[in-house]
């Protein structure tokens, strides 16, 4: 039996790893099913966790390369707080001057100015890393400091809210998705590039003479992926828009709300932004000289400097792009808060080097997956979801979260040295 | 089907919210409603994702201790979509559809101030405030201001030293503190601390320079505090007696999510214009004069609250 | 004086560690389609040599001419500029990669999307592999699952496989296996006919007065000398490297 | 100039890593001293900062063993937490129902318990670690979770104060130090023993025959070490007990306070237990076999087991250690404040890890000296205490606090190549 | 049937890593105060074979005897037992550490205190390093800063300088100059005169048919066959490496 599944895995060509970690994924939604009588396992809950987890995995993707290449971000939950309260003043305070109160272009502006802010602070601290050559731990440190410090001083601690509406979409909530209709399109569209990705790199190999999967292995991987997404869409499609909202939502558009009117969320829109980040991102890890000698250096930094890799210019390219993500998680988080306070990515820090390191990155440097950071970030949210709706006291929810990352680790780990991967 | 009333704590640092929390417990278990609850941990994102889960756990009614005023909106918001109502436990939640129950925070500032500029009219003060995190830290600070500003204005009164105290930690307090005093060389003649335990921070700084006894706030009622009321080496605690405010909130809970109405409710509106019905418990603050009071409310007992004291009412 | 520009000229090149003179104040030159052996006792500072002139260190002073210019060798991005091409001692492959992506590393092959086209990569990875090492076939694991010699036939496919000028190779043949070996030496052959000059270090005298035309021994740092391998026997050069004796009757360059 | 003392500096055999650190830690003082008016160099501020150092400073050095070994130790801040709790609770509660309030013996028991309860702990967290092999990254995140979480539920989140009279001292103060004449005779023996065993390892090399330095070299460094002692053990010396401590104490004593009375504070007691675990710490570190393991286990883990190491019990050990020293630190910390709240301890594991690796611990494993993590820590801190003497404010303190740390040890970088350290 | 007892039998060893055979039911013995040589192509399989002796490696099959009794071998410490010193390919050096703290690892000098005396270590690493490589001076330096050959000559002091009865060597000599290696055959035929058994790992077949007694041919993870050296060839040798074909009219072990 478990000789010929594990054949079967083998034939497929999938990974044990990825696996192993989608297992215990499951697993811990199982189990808070049963203790939630089902609650844990409904539309409505996948969809909170995956937008409450989205805003950590866009980080940690690109934490992964940071940690990839033996370095570390302290920063980033501060950086977070400080674009997004640094944006928030420009779109509460500033922009509605220049350009008046709710100015279409209010949140394209703020988009940018969150990435480009992040981009630049964060190529700072890897030009401070690369050619200065202090440890990323120290200046990241500093990072922490300064920039929770300069949040302060931005609005000498005063809270922004509220947001531009339009911004907030990007937050996700009742309005902030992609609706039944663009869910399906977006599900379809997916599904199908999807299996024209394998098509396609089937081929190549074919065509280079190498040995490839069988058709029917193929054909089963295919629908798996195809049917992972439209499950994933039909979920997300099943979960209504309360009344209260539908009301709001059918007045703002003009249209007459009736009781029996049922609306479905869709895919949020802060998830479709995850999606799309962590495709680009495997993409550069998997497909780009980038992502190469992102590997390159963190498995050999001497080798990757002496066969012509800038690795110091790598740094400072590999921290710019973990500012500009922590740029993209500001926004998603700040929108979905509709405000930003002080307290803005407190600890977030840990939270994205955590859900990289679950995710498998090794803090040795040289490996790590960006599938593996965001199933990571999946797992810490899903346990402290879970925790809040198990009803456990709030004290013990910490015990039981740490206990369970410990442990579940530890499973994945045991599966996949059984496995052999 | 039993009620279910969800209550989402912004963190569990400070002593009192245990208390808040058995009697949020007690308030609903007579009432024969179930309490899930979840905790922040500081973090307003956290919150927002403990309010979702507590939405879809099945919460009747929420009761939401802020992290901050503005932040906790769209769970407000989640909540009103669903109809559920939602009171404002302790601190202030920007939105009128909340029901704001709490214990007046500028009112504490004042009567801190009150207590030790009484004790000490004239001289040089030290102002330690709260979290820079937690808007309550300000509010107090105004409140502070608004009683010692005249001092101020006279000359009598001088601020030689004020400092945040990060996430309101003790031993960030008697650091700050000492390093207070060695800037002014101990003269220092009163302290205004925030809460009680920064409060114990600065009586710690206070003692290794055979200072403590000089005029010190707080607030909370937390047991050590009352016990250095008694000894003479803290002025005042302001009590906010938790255990009224937490019963009162799960008495409200109830009400509103079975549909009633609550009595002794009020409209209220706040410095940012916000409208909300609200209900205020009115803070006592305890000093070597009035300890009485919380021994007859049973909030210590009088071995806690005399251990190493001569204060007469342990007599 | 020659007629021909050397293709590599190396003057007075030193450098030190924590005060001791790892190189010291050496001189060697390499002629186009020459091979020019490198020899001396454990620690004599051969591989420090030709690490500066391969750009992995900076030299404390000395000057490098290539093709009668002078050339400015920072790091290894500018020894690559001169076509320059080294197989390092150590190997320098980065263990968590596969074989095509170490042959590849930094000149990797793209699509026209600009994406990395790893299929064309192995395909030519799998070419090359099948002349240096026949029973090489772990293209798919990381190097770190390769044999000392395997990862050594993965470092010297790298240094062959672009069009190196100026190829150096410091102790190519240490790990491999007899058969390996003999096809190094017939691929140095057919480098060295192609009109490629190659620096070659080795520790086996009797490859050296097969393969090189040249020898260059060094000793404690400093070069003892430089003689025509038609010049002297093995002997002569034991006690070049072993004794710093330079041999009688015959010219030496220093 | 600059080549003479270099040279001197070379022949004196001084570590210019060592000469470094110090430097930079002496220039913060310095700018400090200016922006004080002096202030901040006075005998009664190097008490302070002594005193506020002791607690993370004893951890740190704990911390450089596990970073050595490329592990980390997330969980020592909540850990410090739990024992403090528990001990107060069991010097609050329990002991004084059980022996009597104000019993002999509850200090002792208390500190036992301390160290043994944080032995445990991290042996277990050691053996998760080296046995199961689950990350040490997730181990102790776990542990800083579960630990923080325990904390509370100990005494249900209420403050536990105050502590022992006898146990208060270990924590400084006015009462908690060695006085004027003990100080003097700990400076003389430190002192002599220092010279000492200069003079035993000199006659040792010499005996196998090795070169030695000359003889007026070794004499400036036994001046240096002597005189560097006797420095510390004046200034100490030199902070008179404030009045109104003076009259309680005297009151205490039985002695009548008159007027004209000066005594001073001497060394204080968390000065003396830092110095103690720093000192034996090198020893181990430097002259143990567990030490040797340490370091070889750090440089190249796979040759370690080659040669006979049992690594995975030696992580076990490792850890082990960390938490009896937290255990030391937790004593220090809570007797200082005389009381313990569910605050003791955050963030302490940033500044643990921050004063190891700001002392040049790298997070690469293999390097890393106990002088150094303890230089490291007095940076820290008397980073952020001069900026509270400053009268900066809290945000701001932040950013020059980051600002200045990243500076300092990219100083420490320079001078470092530069002296070809 | 022999009437000694070998002093190691290896039993009919095999281990897969990921699917691929690297040994595959291999059997070979060593005599007391023999040398047993282990050749093959690269990749053949010599060195995880040897690992699982070492206790580096734990084999998924197969039986070790030691002096005739069964051996349980799980780790390196296993094997320091039985006496057993290893020089690996790699080397399995400290890098951060000094020479004579790498010599004795995990078997340091110890003063009368218990502390470990750094002192007399460094003065027996100066003994030995004095009889293995002449030249070698740098004992204050982390052995990172060790030329290839230097750190070569350290992992061998270390295998050699302990007790062994049994001493594998993985290609020893791979980077060591010429005046290096001749030392170490020297070296080897004393340990042998002792009564040691050892296993040596070569590509040189001249210094496998000078210091060794038997060889053993491995390829593709299996063993092709052990012969005594006074028995073949050097071509004969050769082709059982490279085509894997047993030489004729002699007696082969397999
Ligand atoms: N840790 C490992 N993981 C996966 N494969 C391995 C591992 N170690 C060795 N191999 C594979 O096992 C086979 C035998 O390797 P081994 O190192 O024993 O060869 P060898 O005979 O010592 O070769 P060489 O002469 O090159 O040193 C090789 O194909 C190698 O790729
Ligand atoms: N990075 C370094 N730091 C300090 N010393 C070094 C460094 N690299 C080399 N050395 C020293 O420089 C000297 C020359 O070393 P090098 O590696 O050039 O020797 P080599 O001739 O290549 O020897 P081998 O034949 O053993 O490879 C040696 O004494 C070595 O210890
Ligand atoms: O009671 C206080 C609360 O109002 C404040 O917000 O946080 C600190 C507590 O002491
Ligand atoms: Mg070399
Ligand atoms: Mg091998």
């Amino acid at each position: 039996m478990q000789n010929q599944a594990k054949s079967l895995i083998n034939k497929l060509g999938l990974d044990p790893r990825l696996l192993g970690m989608i297992g215990a994924l499951v697993v811990i939604w199982i189990v808070f099913g049963v203790f939630t009588d089902g609650r844990f396992l409904s539309p409505r809950n996948f969809f909170n966790v995956s937008v409450q987890s989205a805003s950590v995995a866009v980080m940690a993707t690109g934490m992964v390369f940071v940690i990839v290449t033996r370095n570390i971000d302290l920063s980033v939950g501060s950086l977070l707080g400080f674009i997004g309260m640094s944006v928030a003043a420009l779109q509460v305070q500033v922009l509605p001057d220049v350009l008046g109160l709710g100015h279409w272009s209010i949140w394209i502006i703020s988009v940018f100015a969150a990435i480009l802010m992040g981009a630049a602070l964060g190529a700072f601290q890897g030009w401070v890393i690369g050619y200065l050559t202090v440890p990323a731990f120290i200046v990241t440190l500093g990072g922490f400091l300064v920039y929770r410090g300069a949040m302060w001083w931005v609005t000498k601690g005063q809270t922004q809210a509220p947001l531009d509406p339009t911004f907030r979409l990007l937050g996700g909530g009742a309005e902030g998705t992609l609706g039944e209709t663009l869910s399906w399109a977006f599900g379809i569209i997916a599904a199908l590039v999807a299996v024209g990705f394998m098509l396609l790199s089937r081929r190549n190999k074919a065509s280079h003479g190498f040995s490839v999967k069988p058709a029917w292995a193929e054909g089963i991987l295919m629908a798996i992926a195809a049917g992972g997404i439209l499950l994933f869409v039909t979920i997300m499609n099943s979960y209504p828009i309360p009344k209260g909202a539908m009301k709001r939502i059918t007045k703002a558009q003009g249209i007459e709300y009736t009781d029996g009117m049922v609306w479905n969320h869709g895919v949020a829109i802060p998830v479709v932004i995850l999606l799309a980040v962590a495709i680009a991102m495997t993409i550069v890890a998997r497909r780009t000289r980038f992502g190469r000698y992102v590997y390159a250096t963190g498995g050999n930094p001497e080798a990757a400097e002496l066969s012509g890799i800038n690795t110091r210019f790598l740094t400072v390219k590999i921290f710019a792009l973990m500012g500009a993500l922590t740029g993209i998680a500001s926004i998603i988080a700040s929108a979905r808060l509709n405000a930003v306070d002080v307290g803005l990515g407190t600890l977030d820090e840990l939270r994205v080097i955590a859900a990289a390191v679950i995710g498998g990155t090794a803090l040795s440097g040289g490996a790590g997956t960006i599938y593996g950071a965001v199933i990571g970030a999946l797992i810490m949210q899903s346990l402290q979801s879970g925790m809040a709706s198990v009803g456990v006291d709030a004290p013990l929810q910490n015990i039981v979260v740490g206990v369970v990352l410990v442990f579940a680790v530890w499973v994945d780990i045991v599966y996949r040295r059984r496995t052999g991967a | 089907d039993d009620l279910v009333i969800g209550v989402s704590w912004s963190n569990f640092q400070e002593e009192r919210w245990k208390t808040d929390e058995a009697a949020i417990k007690g308030a609903l278990d007579a009432a024969g409603a179930k309490y899930i609850s979840a905790d922040a941990q500081s973090s307003s994102a956290k919150q927002l994702s403990d309010i979702e889960s507590l939405i879809a756990q099945g919460a009747d009614a929420l009761i939401i201790l802020a992290q901050d005023a503005s932040s906790v909106g769209p769970a407000v918001q989640a909540a009103a979509d669903e109809e559920i109502p939602v009171i404002a436990y302790d601190r202030l939640i920007e939105d009128s559809r909340a029901f704001y129950l709490t214990f007046d925070n500028v009112e504490v500032g004042r009567m801190q101030a009150r207590a030790v500029l009484e004790a000490m009219p004239k001289g040089n003060y030290v102002m330690i405030k709260g979290s820079p995190t937690d808007p309550n830290a300000d509010f107090l600070r105004g409140g502070q201001q608004e009683i010692i500003q005249a001092a101020i204005d006279s000359g009598d009164i001088k601020i030689v030293g004020e400092a945040y105290t990060d996430g309101w930690v003790p031993a960030n307090a008697q650091r700050n503190m000492e390093q207070i005093l060695t800037a002014a060389d101990n003269k220092v003649d009163a302290v205004i601390a925030s809460n009680d335990g920064t409060a114990g921070g600065v009586v710690a700084a206070l003692t290794a320079q055979g200072m403590e006894g000089i005029p010190v706030s707080g607030q909370d009622g937390d047991h050590a505090a009352l016990n250095r009321v008694a000894m003479g080496t803290q002025t005042v605690s302001v009590w906010k007696d938790a255990r009224a405010l937490g019963n009162a909130a799960g008495e409200i809970a109830v009400a509103l999510a079975s549909g009633n109405a609550v009595d002794g409710s009020a409209e209220w509106t706040s410095p940012a214009g916000t409208t909300l019905n609200s209900m205020f418990l009115a803070p006592v603050p305890v000093t070597a004069d009035n300890l009485n009071t919380v021994l007859d409310a049973g909030w210590i007992e009088k071995d806690v609250l005399c251990a190493g004291s001569s204060n007469a009412a342990c007599n | 004086m020659d007629k021909q520009t050397p293709l590599v000229e190396m003057r007075d090149i030193h450098i030190s560690f924590g005060g001791i003179k790892a190189v010291d104040h050496v001189s060697v030159d390499l002629m186009p389609g020459e091979v020019v052996g490198l020899l001396g006792h454990n620690g004599a500072g051969k591989s420090t040599l030709i690490k500066i002139l391969s750009g992995a260190y900076q030299g404390d002073g000395g000057e490098i001419y290539i093709n009668g210019e002078k050339a400015e060798i920072n790091n290894p991005r500018d020894a690559r500029k001169y076509n320059i091409e080294t197989i390092y001692q150590t190997l320098a492959l980065a263990d968590n990669l596969d074989a095509a992506s170490n042959l590849f590393l930094g000149r990797e092959l793209t699509t026209p999307l600009g994406t990395v086209n790893d299929d064309a990569m192995e395909a030519e990875t799998r070419k090359i592999m099948g002349k240096l090492n026949p029973n090489f076939q772990k293209f798919a694991e990381p190097v770190s699952a390769l044999s000392g010699g395997q990862r050594q036939s993965v470092a010297i496919a790298r240094a062959v496989y672009f069009d190196a000028k100026i190829l150096i190779m410091d102790e190519p043949t240490a790990a491999l296996g007899p058969h390996e070996t003999q096809m190094v030496s017939e691929l140095i052959q057919q480098l060295k006919a192609q009109g490629i000059g190659i620096f070659l270090i080795s520790h086996d005298i009797h490859d050296v007065m097969e393969l090189c035309d040249r020898a260059s021994v060094m000793k404690n740092g400093q070069l003892v000398g430089t003689v025509d391998v038609n010049d002297v026997t093995d002997d002569d050069l034991l006690s070049m490297i072993i004794l710093g004796k330079k041999p009688e009757g015959v010219p030496v360059q220093t």
